[in-house]
């Protein structure tokens, strides 16, 4: 539940009274539903986390969306967290963009955090210098790395499918990054020519699947397997990919599958589950709390990579990557991939690249900016799928 | 090739049973608008039942009941109080999505038990047959043998012919002893408990789990198809297929149309309705008049009672 | 009493629905009777909660009265929702692409939006009329497609700098938002304009040989023909006239309330009018009250979350039982006084 | 011996039966009589179980038949043939044959037996056609064939002649007796006394869903009249009226298609005339008038009114040019349910204005009302008006000035009463120069109303006549397609 007076242990009889007798209160709004095991769970559990640590309170609304709450918005949402007192508040979805934005212009002394957003960056394309409004982000780049490693790693037929959601900046980005992994690991530890490495991308239409306007990813999975593909990488919402792989592994074919987001993905289908990478946002969440808190917040842009020394330390990590039963025998490949990444000894962000169509992205030896990445265009050379919606 | 058949011939199961039942429940004359609603529950109950005891047969049991009795409520809205079936059922439809997501709650993508696989030794071996209709799972197995069943009920049986004459004219059954409502009940209660068996089958076969954004929409056009196709059930079902074949195409132009791979996925609709169009065009119909055979291929009219309320 | 009671099915109906939501809250541990406060008070609570409650009464009210022009005339238009996005799209392509200022712009914006949900309708009416698809068909399928352009024009063509993604187009330059008053996001033209509607499509109705068309074409097509009534044209107008009002709603939507387009722009408001319809017995008059109800139950049960931690699919389950009480008592009381118990 | 006790049957305040009683020994061909909504159907359905009565029995050689249920009446051995034969149109003759039956379907010993049956009846119909293929008197045939199947021991006919030929007609009574003298009980409604007279033994008259009186047959046909009516019709004087110049034309007309189809058809109707179309049904007439009325489209040939190429225009075209057209089915195709009598006047007037004066409307059928002797008020529904107020109703919404007046079966399901009511006023029309074409399967109404009867067969003008050369049993020999007699 989010309201979490109850389980704050302190209760007016517990305080010291020289603290403040009010607890901390933030909001979080969540797109999705607030236990969806998916993108919003991960938000909501990162509230739970502040909560727990700071003895804060959280108020929480899920599903903000036109869809699910077509009479929700964004800034009503904001008016009535502030009117219960609430200090911060995460606007969780790249979705919310303009009505956080709205927010934080009416509620300047609030401080704000838009997650996946750009607004606060400097060198972005669409700063809005709001003194009040911070972004924080994982860089699910190197989850989406480990993905492709790991699928690598695992294909005998040489061919991964990546069900992909819409086409975007944000999904190129990550759709190409497992690209890049898969293309390092299928030639360094399988040894063998990264181009005849079949990459096909396939984009439903949405973060889910909604019948007659979406491809069904149950299809799409069936289609990745029958036509030759033996892991399907997933960057949708949901768990298609996985249940597929389970159903169809367990009627004898040798297939596998990425699930994308929460770290418990695996579940649903353990022996076929490559490994899942995903978000944990709790400790960044508690940090700028704690600013917000003891009056030292500022309005930043936060990209934030994984804790190299232990990507699955809860309490530092900002990305992890929980490994699978399926990865049997690779998971020492792939766990000297990300020795690798974490030294910085592998850099896949180095040219030479091309776009899809041929165009350079990078020259021989080149670093991609951070701008760059965030702002990808197209896929990468190589990677089978539309690159864009126009 | 054959791959991509029997996966779509897998994936098209739930809607088979939802759109064959809703087949069956129209042809006697009642409309259950209520789909869309009735799966999402089902698919939720199904789910919930087989979580918290293991059991899917128990599952699949619950979905088809409850489906069952919606269809019944709409029947009697309809037989008993006089009312339009179709505002009953679009209620239902509203009522039930929400009613199965609110109920549903601690269920969302929880994992699950599930429908296991069964191939049928040698059966799956023949070529190209086999893997398309011999290598699924007992869920697909039912889909294939309730459309057989149901095309041989509608075309050899006396319960064939009584249950049309009660949705194409009811009097005219009612004067020769057939009971108008029985029938009309128990065309809602079987048709009801095969959408519940769709739900039950998406959250425990097809998509595993429950979650609303799984399901809503199915229903929909699970209920375009029975019009698609013309109230004739092997020609429901293959609509059914039909439309995920369309998606596989719609898959496949992707790369070749880069610029509206967006828009490609709402690719059955209009080509749906396009055949519809075709279908109904005066070349055809003059054409169907002319070789009544190829008329009666192509052409079908709803039930003429479909929807009425029978009072004598 | 009893007679009065009667005579009201909607009382029975509340009562009968509220017994059985005070018993769903209950079951879902909140406090029924706090619950229906705080819906209450979350939207209308204050100022700035009532005009977001007359903000979502206008396009569904828009819409409806729109609905009720299709039923009168016997066509089951169920692709309002499509025709809402598309009347959304159009707005949004007005306001995108014609130069000016808001007095320009926004009656322009409007009026594209009235034809693009006009011209998405009327596409279900020739399909009905020289293609033989029935309308449920046509317009569920045409809503698809609606949705899926919507989705495609913010993925694609319409994406905005910086990040493309759902959260749909680059807002709409302040100066094309519908005028709002008092610091609230309350835009009197946009209720206004729903007022004139009502008052339009009851007028329409009542007093003209349209309406008296209408409802000769919904009643029995056939006859119509022969009394002269040209039914085809009839049918045609009919749904031009519900698109076109399904369509106000979204430009409604898109210039006052979204100021852009956004993939749900509709959210289920076109199959929520239908309900509103339906409760409404196709009368006009009761169309406003209802979707005054129904504004005030979808806005304000985000309270329930806010405040109770209760899901809110809670709003929903009540709408839902309510019109089906009042739908079945009223049934069930015809029935009786048929003498048939 | 079939024995009805007390039967009572009401629909909210009609008491359509009165506590009827009723005898009938085995083997006797007995007619039931009475004048339009005398109750005669609504007798008939609760016999036959397709309506429960409020009260009342029904015994049949001494044992209880419950009633309310068509399965107990059919096992007793009640049979009915409804007055709108109750079969399912898109079903071939086949299917409907055997709907019905218990047990397992075999088609190929149905098929059999169907034909058996058919030619002892000498009734020729294709077990494999569609039922919508069939005209009335085919389906009528069907039905009773179906009955018989059944081992029926009461057959119940309700109006069975309508729009079947006299050789037809000849066929079926002779089947009849045959069946009576088997000892089957034959309950034959009509409101035609003549058929009575030729067919019957016994006859009951029914008056306001009471039984006022019982007769062996031969009888005074006065007698029955009066008993029928309570009073004697006297029948209304034709006006005379000159016949002026052509208002109707046609040439060389082909339209239709299947059994619809008419080819050939040539014919000229002047002003103030009256031509009668006679036929089987479905031998073309309601594709000819549909045509005339521009409700169907040409194929071949022209149309002309009043001098002017009409063909190949729009439907409200040939309203302007001064067609009405009056259909046979009241509520399918002429009235609208729902709709008040003012609305409908409304409609019909084809005013020009887009606000409707809805006070005016209101005075102006209140006067329709009264010309027309409407049994109903401004804000009656359509549909709660009885059939004959029906029909005036579409009278008085009929243009005041027309050239050509199409109707189909103008009175049919009238009491010859309101018949006579409804042709006086349409013979009225003439004296303003308006032709009169009309089809109609009641022979004497043809003979009686019309000045030249056009004969139709299988989508061909057989013959054209003048009234005055005709009697009803020649027109019937015409009618079964033969030329010379
Ligand atoms: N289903 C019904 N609902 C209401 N009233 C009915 C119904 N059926 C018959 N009636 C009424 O009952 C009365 C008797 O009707 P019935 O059909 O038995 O007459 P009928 O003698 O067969 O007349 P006709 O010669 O016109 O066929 C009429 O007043 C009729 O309006
Ligand atoms: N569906 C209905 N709803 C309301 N009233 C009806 C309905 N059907 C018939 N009535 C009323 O019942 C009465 C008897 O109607 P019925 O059809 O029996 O007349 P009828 O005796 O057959 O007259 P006609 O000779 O004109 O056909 C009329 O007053 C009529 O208005
Ligand atoms: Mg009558
Ligand atoms: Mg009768």
């Amino acid at each position: 539940g989010g309201n979490g007076a109850t389980e704050t242990p302190e209760t007016p009889e517990t305080q010291a009274p020289e603290t403040t007798a009010e607890p901390f209160v933030f909001g979080m709004i969540l797109v999705g539903p607030q236990d969806d095991r998916g993108w919003s769970q991960a938000h909501f559990e990162g509230g739970k986390y502040v909560e727990e640590k700071m003895g804060a309170q959280m108020i929480v609304i899920d599903k903000v969306n036109p869809a699910d709450r077509p009479d929700t918005s964004v800034e009503q949402v904001v008016d009535q967290m502030v009117e219960q007192g609430a200090q911060l508040i995460f606007a969780t979805s790249d979705d919310m963009k303009d009505g956080i934005l709205a927010a934080a212009k009416a509620y300047p002394d609030v401080p704000m955090i838009w997650s996946s957003g750009d607004s606060a960056w400097d060198i972005g394309k669409a700063y809005a210098g709001l003194p009040n409004l911070g972004n924080i982000m994982g860089q699910m780049e190197y989850g989406k790395m480990m993905a492709g490693c790991a699928a690598a790693l695992k294909t005998e037929t040489g061919s991964i499918g990546y069900l992909g959601p819409l086409i975007n900046d944000e999904t190129r980005r990550l759709t190409n990054s497992a690209y890049l992994g898969a293309r390092y690991c299928y030639e360094n530890y399988r040894g063998l020519n990264p181009d005849d490495l079949t990459f096909s991308v396939n984009w439903i239409g949405f973060w889910f699947n909604i019948p007659g306007v979406t491809l069904d990813p149950t299809q799409v999975t069936n289609d990745f397997f029958d036509g030759g593909a033996d892991v399907v990488i997933s960057g949708i919402d949901t768990t298609e990919a996985l249940v597929r792989a389970g159903q169809r592994s367990a009627a004898g074919e040798k297939v596998w599958a990425v699930p994308y987001d929460y770290r418990g993905a695996c579940a649903e289908a353990p022996e076929v589950c490559l490994g899942v990478p995903y978000f944990n946002w709790g400790p960044s969440y508690l940090e700028v709390a704690r600013s917000v808190a003891d009056g030292t917040f500022e309005a930043t842009f936060q990209w934030v990579g994984p804790d190299w020394s232990d990507i699955n330390n809860p309490d530092t990590s900002a990305i992890g990557f929980e490994f699978g039963e399926g990865l049997g025998d690779a998971r020492a490949d792939l766990e000297d991939f990300i020795a690798g990444l974490a030294s910085g000894e592998i850099d896949l962000w180095v040219g030479p690249l091309n776009y899809q169509d041929g165009t350079p992205f990078l020259a021989a030896g080149e670093k991609a900016t951070d701008l760059q990445i965030w702002y990808m265009p197209q896929l990468l050379e190589g990677m089978i799928g539309a690159s864009s919606a126009e | 090739m054959e791959a991509t058949i029997a996966s779509i011939v897998a994936a098209a199961a739930p809607l088979v049973f939802a759109a064959v039942g809703e087949t069956i429940t129209e042809k006697a004359g009642v409309v259950n608008l209520s789909l869309d609603g009735s799966i999402a529950l089902s698919a939720m109950a199904s789910f919930a039942v087989a979580f918290l005891t293991g059991s899917v047969v128990l599952g699949f049991a619950v979905g088809a009941i409850l489906s069952a009795l919606v269809a019944m409520l709409v029947a009697f809205s309809g037989i008993r109080l006089r009312l339009n079936q179709v505002a009953v059922g679009f209620v239902l439809t509203l009522l039930l999505a929400a009613l199965a997501q609110f109920l549903g709650n601690p269920f969302v993508r929880q994992p699950g038990p599930s429908v296991r696989p069964m191939s049928v030794p040698l059966l799956s071996e023949i070529p190209f047959v086999g893997r398309i209709l011999f290598a699924q799972n007992i869920s697909v197995y039912a889909s294939l043998v309730l459309i057989v069943v149901v095309a041989w009920v509608f075309r050899r049986t006396r319960v064939g012919l009584e249950l049309a004459a009660v949705g194409e004219r009811p009097e005219a059954a009612h004067a020769r002893g057939i009971s108008v409502s029985r029938y009309r009940f128990g065309a809602a209660a079987v048709g009801g408990a095969l959408v519940g068996i769709a739900g039950a089958a998406f959250s425990l076969d097809v998509k595993l789990g429950w979650s609303d954004t799984q399901v809503a929409g199915f229903g929909w056009i699970a209920l375009a198809i029975v019009i698609f196709g013309g109230w004739r059930p092997v020609w429901v079902a293959l609509g059914c297929y039909l439309f995920g074949a369309l998606q596989v195409l719609a898959l496949k132009l992707q790369p070749v149309f880069p610029g509206v791979a967006q828009i490609l996925p709402s690719l059955p609709f209009p080509l749906m309705i396009f055949t519809l169009v075709v279908v109904n065009s005066d070349r055809l119909q003059r054409l169907g008049e002319r070789f009544p055979f190829l008329g009666r291929l192509l052409m079908s009219d709803a039930p003429a009672a479909l929807g009425t309320n029978f009072e004598v | 009493m009893k007679r009065a009671l009667r005579a009201v099915p909607a009382v029975w109906s509340v009562l009968a629905a509220l017994v059985v939501s005070v018993g769903l809250l209950a079951l879902a541990g909140a406090p029924p009777f706090e619950a229906l406060v705080l819906v209450l008070d979350g939207a209308v609570g204050d100022g700035g909660r009532m005009a977001d409650t007359l903000m979502s009464w206008v396009p569904l009210t828009l819409a409806s009265a729109g609905l009720v022009v299709t039923f009168v005339a016997g066509l089951w238009n169920i692709g309002v929702e499509g025709q809402v996005i598309a009347g959304a799209i159009g707005a949004t392509w007005a306001a995108r692409t014609i130069p000016g200022d808001g007095l320009v712009v926004i009656p322009a914006a409007l009026a594209v939006g009235v034809v693009a949900g006009a011209v998405w309708a009327l596409a279900a009416g020739v399909l009905k009329t020289r293609g033989g698809v029935n309308e449920i068909f046509g317009g569920l399928g045409l809503g698809f497609v609606a949705q899926s352009v919507a989705t495609y024009l913010i993925i694609g063509p319409w994406k905005r700098a910086g990040i493309a993604s759902t959260s749909g187009t680059e807002p709409f330059r302040e100066e094309v938002w519908l005028p709002t008053v008092g610091g609230t996001r309350l835009s009197p033209v946009a209720v206004l304009l729903a007022v004139a509607v009502i008052f339009l499509v009851w007028a329409l109705l009542r007093g003209t040989r349209f309406g008296l068309r209408l409802k000769a074409v919904g009643a029995n097509p056939a006859s119509a023909r022969l009394l002269g009534v040209p039914t085809e044209a009839t049918v045609l107008r009919a749904f031009a006239l519900g698109g076109g009002l399904a369509g106000l709603a979204g430009a409604v939507l898109a210039t006052g309330i979204q100021h852009k387009l956004v993939p749900a722009i509709a959210g289920g408001r076109g199959f929520l009018a239908i309900l509103v319809v339906l409760l409404a017995a196709y009368r006009i008059v009761w169309v406003a009250p209802i979707a005054l109800f129904f504004a005030i139950l979808s806005v304000g049960s985000a309270q329930l979350q806010l405040r109770l931690d209760l899901d809110s699919s809670i709003g929903g389950v009540l709408q839902g039982i309510l019109v089906l009480f009042v739908i079945l008592i009223g049934g069930w009381q015809a029935l009786y006084r048929r003498g048939e118990p | 011996m079939l024995e009805l006790r007390g039967i009572t049957k009401r629909f909210g305040s009609v008491v359509a039966n009165d506590g009827i009683d009723l005898d009938v020994p085995p083997g006797s061909l007995h007619a039931v009589l009475g004048e339009n909504g005398a109750g005669k159907s609504t007798l008939m359905k609760i016999l036959s179980g397709f309506l429960s009565p409020d009260a009342g029995r029904i015994r049949l050689d001494g044992r209880e038949v419950p009633t309310g249920s068509p399965r107990a009446a059919l096992q007793a051995g009640i049979g009915m043939l409804h007055q709108d034969p109750l079969v399912c149109l898109p079903f071939t003759a086949l299917d409907n044959f055997v709907l019905g039956r218990r047990g397992r379907i075999d088609r190929a010993a149905a098929r059999r037996e169907f034909g058996e049956l058919c030619a002892r009846l000498d009734f020729d119909i294709d077990p494999d056609v569609r039922a919508r293929a069939l005209s009335v008197g085919e389906r009528q045939q069907l039905e009773i064939v179906r009955l018989l199947s059944l081992g029926v021991k009461v057959l119940i006919l309700d109006e069975p002649t309508s729009g079947i030929s006299s050789e037809q007609r000849t066929k079926l009574f002779a089947a009849l007796r045959t069946l009576a003298a088997d000892g089957l009980i034959v309950l034959f409604v009509s409101h035609k006394l003549e058929e009575v007279e030729e067919l019957c033994d016994r006859v009951t008259v029914i008056r306001s869903g009471k039984v006022v009186g019982e007769r062996t047959l031969p009888c005074p046909a006065d007698e029955l009249v009066e008993l029928m009516f309570g009073e004697v019709v006297v029948s209304s004087e034709r006006p005379v009226v000159e016949i002026g110049s052509p208002a109707l034309r046609v040439g060389g007309l082909a339209a239709g298609g299947g059994r619809q189809r008419i080819a050939d058809v040539s014919m000229e109707v002047r002003a103030g005339e009256v031509v009668g179309l006679a036929g089987l049904e479905g031998s073309g007439q309601r594709t000819l008038l549909r045509v005339l009325a521009g409700l169907e489209p040409v194929r071949s040939g022209t149309v002309e009114i009043a001098g002017r190429r009409v063909d190949g225009s729009s439907y409200e075209h040939f309203v302007a040019a001064g067609v009405h057209y009056l259909p046979a089915g009241r509520l399918e195709e002429g009235l609208v349910p729902g709709l008040t009598i003012a609305e409908h006047l409304t409609l019909a007037a084809r005013l020009p204005e887009w606000v409707v004066d809805w006070e005016a409307a209101r005075i102006r059928a209140e006067e329709a009302i009264e010309h027309f002797r409407i049994k109903g008020g401004p804000d009656t529904p359509a549909d709660a008006l009885s059939g004959g107020n029906q029909q005036r109703l579409l009278l008085a919404m009929m243009p005041k000035d027309l050239r050509v007046l199409l109707m189909e079966h103008p009175t049919r399901g009238l009491d010859i009463e309101s018949a006579d009511y409804v042709w006086s006023r349409l013979l009225a029309r003439r004296e303003s120069g308006t032709a009169i074409v009309f089809s109609s399967a009641d022979l004497d109404e043809l003979v009686g109303y019309a000045d030249r009867v056009v004969v139709f067969f299988s989508g061909r003008v057989l013959a054209d006549l003048a009234a005055a050369e005709l009697t009803a049993d020649r027109l019937g020999t015409l009618i079964g397609g033969k030329v010379a007699s």
